[in-house]
């Protein structure tokens, strides 16, 4: 079973890579059935597009695209190791690249969010 | 011959510290097939110096407190691959360890089995899987045609390809700190791909298509999430991670 | 539980695999039983390569090989053994090649090589580059090639299985019993033939660069037997070990230019060698050392070590040329020699005696050509005489490869020749009896403190220095340890893994190994190679150029009886007149 | 000549290219993933509040034939990288070969009827 005690650096990175990848699987999947349901007329699609405005619903959609960013980030990351040798060289250097450009989506997004979640539009 | 002792003065009268030791607990994960369901934290207290081995320690436990600790080891310098163990939550041979890099005086060393592979008794763990990896990736130099009189040639950068890979000890150091063999036997494990390594890189080799093909199956490289803590925990310092990728791109091209 | 093999082999280090894959090799169903996994063997520590007149680099012949193994055995070396050897060589390390071996090349691809102490040209006149090496890791590299083909081949192993008796009757080996360590259950191996390949015993010793499973087993269970050990006296000690620790630091070190202080940071060398100083030869320097710290000049807590100070050169050639021993300076000492004085000490490093065999493998029963048909030896824990009274460097790995691979060879060839010999009627019950009698000991001392007297004793009493009063006073020590031995106890009852069980038996094998050494050091009177008595300086060719043969004295427990075995002064096609050994 | 000493040994030997190519796929489809996604995200949630994605607004969007294709990449290259990702993750984890196989046709399944469903719905407009 996974050893969550264990003390390697490498490990984070991939459990962080693995959970963020199926938590925006999970996601897309309910975007696209919220979105598909258009199909279903103007009514079903609304219903469903009102949960999207709940305030709780709009904090974790900011936590999703950070989720989103860094599983990015990291993927470019993990195809610099497997393309280039330099690639595994630098990637304790190039994880804290992508953690720094991950915090700066995120300040990015609660920068342009926060307003709108407080001002309800 | 002889003559009067000729001391030289650039070198001053080195004067003999005391042996600082320290008190040291040590918990170890015991486990005893006929008494125990699952293992159990034991504290020993014990007197060690900063330059112990943690090998020492372990010797020292069971030479003296209590002779039924069940542990590998054999050479004590970190060439024969017996003691790995997780020692302070990491990797690492017990021989290769010293007592001041894992923990400070009146300080505790946590010692257990490596992950991943049976606990038979104690830190001692069957390594009947991890030798049944190494054996599926035909571990042995394969060359058909006949051979010269004396030596085949090689030159020095392709016998510098080995070098790494070559140095493995088979310790199971990297492939029980490997989280996708923690949570999936059926993957080769590291140990395995750099040994693989070793002779799809060896020009004299002539088995490199079918080692290859071994590596391209879903029990090889392809499971590697290039999670680096095998290259953290390797003691023979294997840039093990960078290896694998090697062979990943060798199979991508289809060329050594 | 009941085996059946044509050929057993025990123990798989680099004699034992090879052994093991030239029977396969012969057609013979093959199983090695060994105490460790078998990469886990010894032979991974060797480091400086393993000598073979190539001539890759310069001129070099077998006959110059010959004569310097010849001498550097200080002439008790056998010279037809030392002729085979030095023929076969070239052939088994391309064979090595063959099978994979990743040696270090020459600029232009052939197999790298180069010098080591004691292997010249032209007999003598200057050094030559014998030494067929694959970086500092040869041992390392012949250990997994050899066990690689091993798997190929296809042979049986028995891991962690400890062989703890000889089926010999009437002169006829018909198999050993082993003692799983998973299971705690005794298995017979029936065989048609036997080859022991156990390896060295220098854990008899406190400071040594042999492993901890380095007990001297099956020495110890031959001479139980009533059989022979060859030239134990003969036991080499390497002068620069890391203080306490005994891990072997390359002569090298020295080469470099590195100096050896006392504690008073005296360079003592200038008094017992004012010439070359620290860069004498090994048994010199290990003397000389070993002087100074029994005269209470040593360094380090127990002044019990020597300094080796390399602070006055440069930092490349540090980190450099002895990148290696700097880093394990630095592990284990916390020493770096870059600024700091680094504590070494002579450390037990070979054992040139042992079981004594033919030029075949094929073991002797006694000096005078009785062998025991069926069973074969090879390696380090062997003796066909090859190192004489002092083994040269990188001539133990030739060893190995050269009479296991041999071994493997006639013990398959005779193995199609004959049918099984009938085991003794309860094969296990020799065994079952020595567990029993531990298990169920209701004695009360305690085995690591008899092994660590054992060990301390042996170190001050016969080690570098040997002399009539000390030895006398060990062979006495060894008795009283032995008695006490009898009164251990062993407190772990599992059956499963009983590593205490396993390690208090071994400590019956290595006092068994200490008892043989003693008696016959003090037997012989003279000094030879590796075998320095303070009381007896000179070597003596007119009284002792012969093995000595111990044996036990199976009426009289603890008495050693020797006899004498001649030494082959003729090879087959060259000689060498016995001559002083000065280089 | 090499002989296979164990059955797994020689079904190892079969060869195939299909975890190369799985490989290969995560690797080009992440890249690309990378702008649609970003620059999906920057379009909808960045630029712009989620909340602006009326139906009216999706119908109006999804009219140009541009962001149909646009929007139907996301969907197949999203889900089956997705798709493969889980695989992973479920051939890791799930150690009992009939739950494996079971849990691995439920979500192929179900991926399967939403790609249905979305490109069933890009077209629908
Ligand atoms: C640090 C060091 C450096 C060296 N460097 C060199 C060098 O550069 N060149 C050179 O030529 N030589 C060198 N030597 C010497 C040489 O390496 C050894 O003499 C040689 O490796 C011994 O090999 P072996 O096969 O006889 O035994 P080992 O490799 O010691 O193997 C012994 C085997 O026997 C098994 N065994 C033991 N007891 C039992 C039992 N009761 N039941 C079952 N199995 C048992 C063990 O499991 C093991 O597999 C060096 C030695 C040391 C210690
Ligand atoms: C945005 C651009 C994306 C990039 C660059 C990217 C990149 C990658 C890469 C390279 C891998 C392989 C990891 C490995 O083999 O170690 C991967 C795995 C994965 N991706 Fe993505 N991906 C992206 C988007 C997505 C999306 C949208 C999803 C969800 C639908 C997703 C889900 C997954 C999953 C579940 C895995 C498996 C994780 C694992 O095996 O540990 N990814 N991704
Ligand atoms: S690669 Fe390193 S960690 Fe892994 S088995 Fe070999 S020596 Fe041990
Ligand atoms: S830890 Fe495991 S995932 Fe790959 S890089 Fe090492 S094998
Ligand atoms: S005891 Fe040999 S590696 Fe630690």
């Amino acid at each position: 079973m996974f050893n969550w005690k264990y003390k390697g650096s490498g490990q984070w990175p991939f459990i962080l890579h693995r959970a963020s990848g199926l938590a925006i699987l999970l996601y897309l999947m309910l975007h696209i059935f919220s979105i598909g349901s258009i199909i279903f007329g103007e009514k079903f699609y609304m219903d469903i597009h009102r949960v999207y405005g709940l305030p709780l619903f709009r904090i974790g959609l900011i936590g999703l695209a950070t989720l989103v960013a860094f599983h990015a980030f990291n993927g470019l990351r993990i195809i610099l190791m497997d393309f280039t040798s330099f690639g595994v060289r630098v990637q304790k250097q190039t994880f804290m690249a992508v953690i720094v450009l991950t915090l700066a989506f995120l300040a990015y997004t609660l920068y342009m969010n926060i307003p709108r979640i407080l001002g309800g539009y | 011959m002889t003559q009067a002792p000729t001391a030289n003065p650039s070198v001053a009268p080195v004067t003999v510290p005391a042996v600082q030791t320290m008190n040291l607990n040590v918990k170890i994960m015991r486990f005893d097939p006929e008494k125990d369901k699952k293992g159990r934290w034991v504290d020993y207290h014990i007197q060690a110096a900063p330059n112990d081995r943690v090998v020492d320690v372990l010797n020292e436990i069971k030479w003296n407190l209590e002779p039924s600790l069940v542990f590998r080891r054999s050479c004590q310098h970190g060439i024969c691959g017996s003691d790995a163990m997780l020692i302070n939550g990491r990797n690492r041979l017990a021989c290769k360890t010293l007592v001041r890099d894992v923990a400070k005086a009146g300080g505790t060393i946590t010692i257990e089995p490596i992950r991943g592979l049976p606990v038979e008794r104690d830190l001692l763990v069957n390594m009947e899987p991890f030798f049944d990896s190494y054996k599926a990736i035909m571990p042995y130099f394969i060359h058909e045609d006949p051979f010269p009189a004396k030596e085949m040639y090689q030159s020095e950068a392709d016998a510098e390809k080995m070098a790494h890979s070559s140095n493995c000890i088979l310790c199971a150091c990297c492939t029980t700190s490997c989280p996708i063999f923690w949570v999936n036997g059926s993957y080769l494990g590291p140990a395995a791909i750099v040994q693989a390594h070793r002779f799809i890189f060896d020009s004299r080799d002539q088995a490199t298509q079918q080692r290859l093909g071994i590596m391209n199956q879903n029990t090889g490289v392809w499971r590697c999430r290039t999670a680096y803590n095998c290259t953290e925990a390797c003691p023979r310092e294997i840039p093990i991670t960078q290896l694998i990728e090697e062979v990943k791109r060798a199979v991508m091209f289809g060329q050594a | 539980m009941h085996h059946r093999y044509d050929v057993v082999v025990v123990g798989a280090g680099g004699a034992g695999l090879m052994a093991a894959l030239y029977a396969a090799k012969g057609g013979a169903s093959v199983a090695c039983i060994s105490k460790l996994y078998p990469t886990r063997s010894h032979t991974g520590a060797a480091q400086g390569g393993i000598g073979a007149a190539l001539g890759n680099i310069q001129e070099d012949h077998w006959e110059w090989h010959m004569f310097d193994t010849v001498k550097g055995g200080d002439y008790l070396t056998d010279q037809d053994a030392a002729e085979v050897f030095s023929k076969d060589i070239i052939d088994v390390v391309y064979e090595l090649e063959h099978m994979g071996l990743p040696f270090s090349r020459t600029p232009d691809g052939k197999i790298a090589q180069r010098k080591f102490g004691g292997h010249t040209r032209d007999f003598g006149k200057a050094a030559v580059e014998r030494s067929c090496y694959a970086k500092d890791r040869t041992g390392h590299m012949i250990l997994q090639t050899v066990y690689q083909q091993n798997v190929k081949a296809g042979t049986l192993f028995f891991n962690e299985f400890h062989v703890t008796d000889l089926l010999i009757e009437n002169g006829r080996c018909s198999g050993v019993v082993a003692y799983d360590l998973a299971s705690g259950e005794l298995h017979t191996f029936h065989a048609k033939a036997v080859i022991l390949a156990a390896g060295g015993y220098g854990r008899i010793f406190k400071i040594t660069s042999n492993a901890l499973t380095l007990t001297g087993d099956l020495m110890s269970i031959y001479y139980r037997k009533g059989l022979p050990l060859e030239d134990m006296e003969f036991y080499q000690f390497h002068p620069t070990g890391l203080a306490k620790l005994g891990i072997l630091v390359t002569e090298g070190i020295r080469g470099e230019g590195g100096i050896l202080r006392n504690n008073t940071g005296e360079r003592f060398m200038e008094r017992y060698a004012p010439t070359i100083k620290d860069l004498a030869p090994r048994d010199i320097v290990a003397r000389s050392m070993t002087t100074e710290i029994r005269e209470g000049r040593g360094v380090g807590p127990d002044r019990d070590a020597i300094h080796i100070d390399l602070t006055h050169l440069p930092r490349e050639v540090i980190e450099g040329k002895l990148a290696e021993i700097t880093d394990l300076a630095r592990t284990y000492l916390g020493q770096d020699p870059v600024k700091d004085l680094v504590m070494v000490q002579p450390t037990a490093h070979y054992a040139m005696g042992g079981i004594p065999t033919d030029l075949n493998g094929l073991c002797l029963s006694d000096g005078n050509g009785g062998t025991i048909e069926g069973l074969y030896a090879a390696g380090e824990q062997a003796c066909v005489s090859l190192h004489g009274a002092n083994r040269l460097g990188t001539n133990s790995l030739g060893d190995l490869v050269v009479f296991g691979r041999r071994a493997g060879i006639y013990a398959a060839q005779y193995a199609r020749q004959v049918e099984f010999a009938e085991l003794p009627d309860n094969p296990e019950a020799e065994s079952q009896a020595v567990f029993d009698t531990l298990r169920n000991s209701k004695g009360t001392d305690n085995a690591s403190a008899i092994r660590k007297e054992l060990q301390r004793t042996m170190m001050d009493n016969v080690g570098i220095f040997r002399n009539g009063p000390d030895m006398a006073k060990q062979v006495e020590i060894i008795k009283e340890l032995k008695a006490r031995y009898k009164n251990v106890g062993v407190s772990d009852p599992n059956r499963r893994y009983n590593s205490d069980l396993v390690e208090t038996m071994e400590l019956g094998f290595q006092l068994d190994c200490a008892e043989v050494m003693t008696a016959c050091a003090l037997n012989r009177t003279e000094s030879r190679g590796a075998h320095d008595r303070e009381d007896y300086h000179e070597r003596d060719d007119v009284n002792w150029l012969k093995h000595s043969m111990g044996y036990k004295d199976l009426n009289n427990d603890g008495n050693v009886i020797i006899g004498y075995k001649d030494v082959a002064l003729k090879g087959f096609t060259r000689s060498f007149e016995p001559k002083p050994r000065v280089y | 000549m090499i002989r296979a000493r164990t059955l797994t040994d020689a079904r190892q030997q079969a060869h195939s290219n299909s975890e190369l190519n799985w490989w290969l796929f995560m690797r080009v489809s992440g890249l690309i993933l990378v702008f649609l996604i970003l620059g999906h995200m920057y379009m909808t949630f960045l630029q712009v509040s989620e909340m602006d994605a009326t139906f009216d607004a999706v119908v109006n969007k999804l009219s140009s034939p541009a962001w149909k294709l646009y929007d139907f990449l996301i969907l197949s290259l999203g889900l089956l990288h997705g798709a493969n990702g889980l695989r992973y993750v479920l051939e890791d984890h799930i150690r009992s070969r009939p739950n494996r196989a079971w849990l691995k046709m439920l979500m192929y399944t179900i991926i399967g009827l939403l790609f249905l469903y979305g490109t069933v719905g890009l077209l629908a407009i």
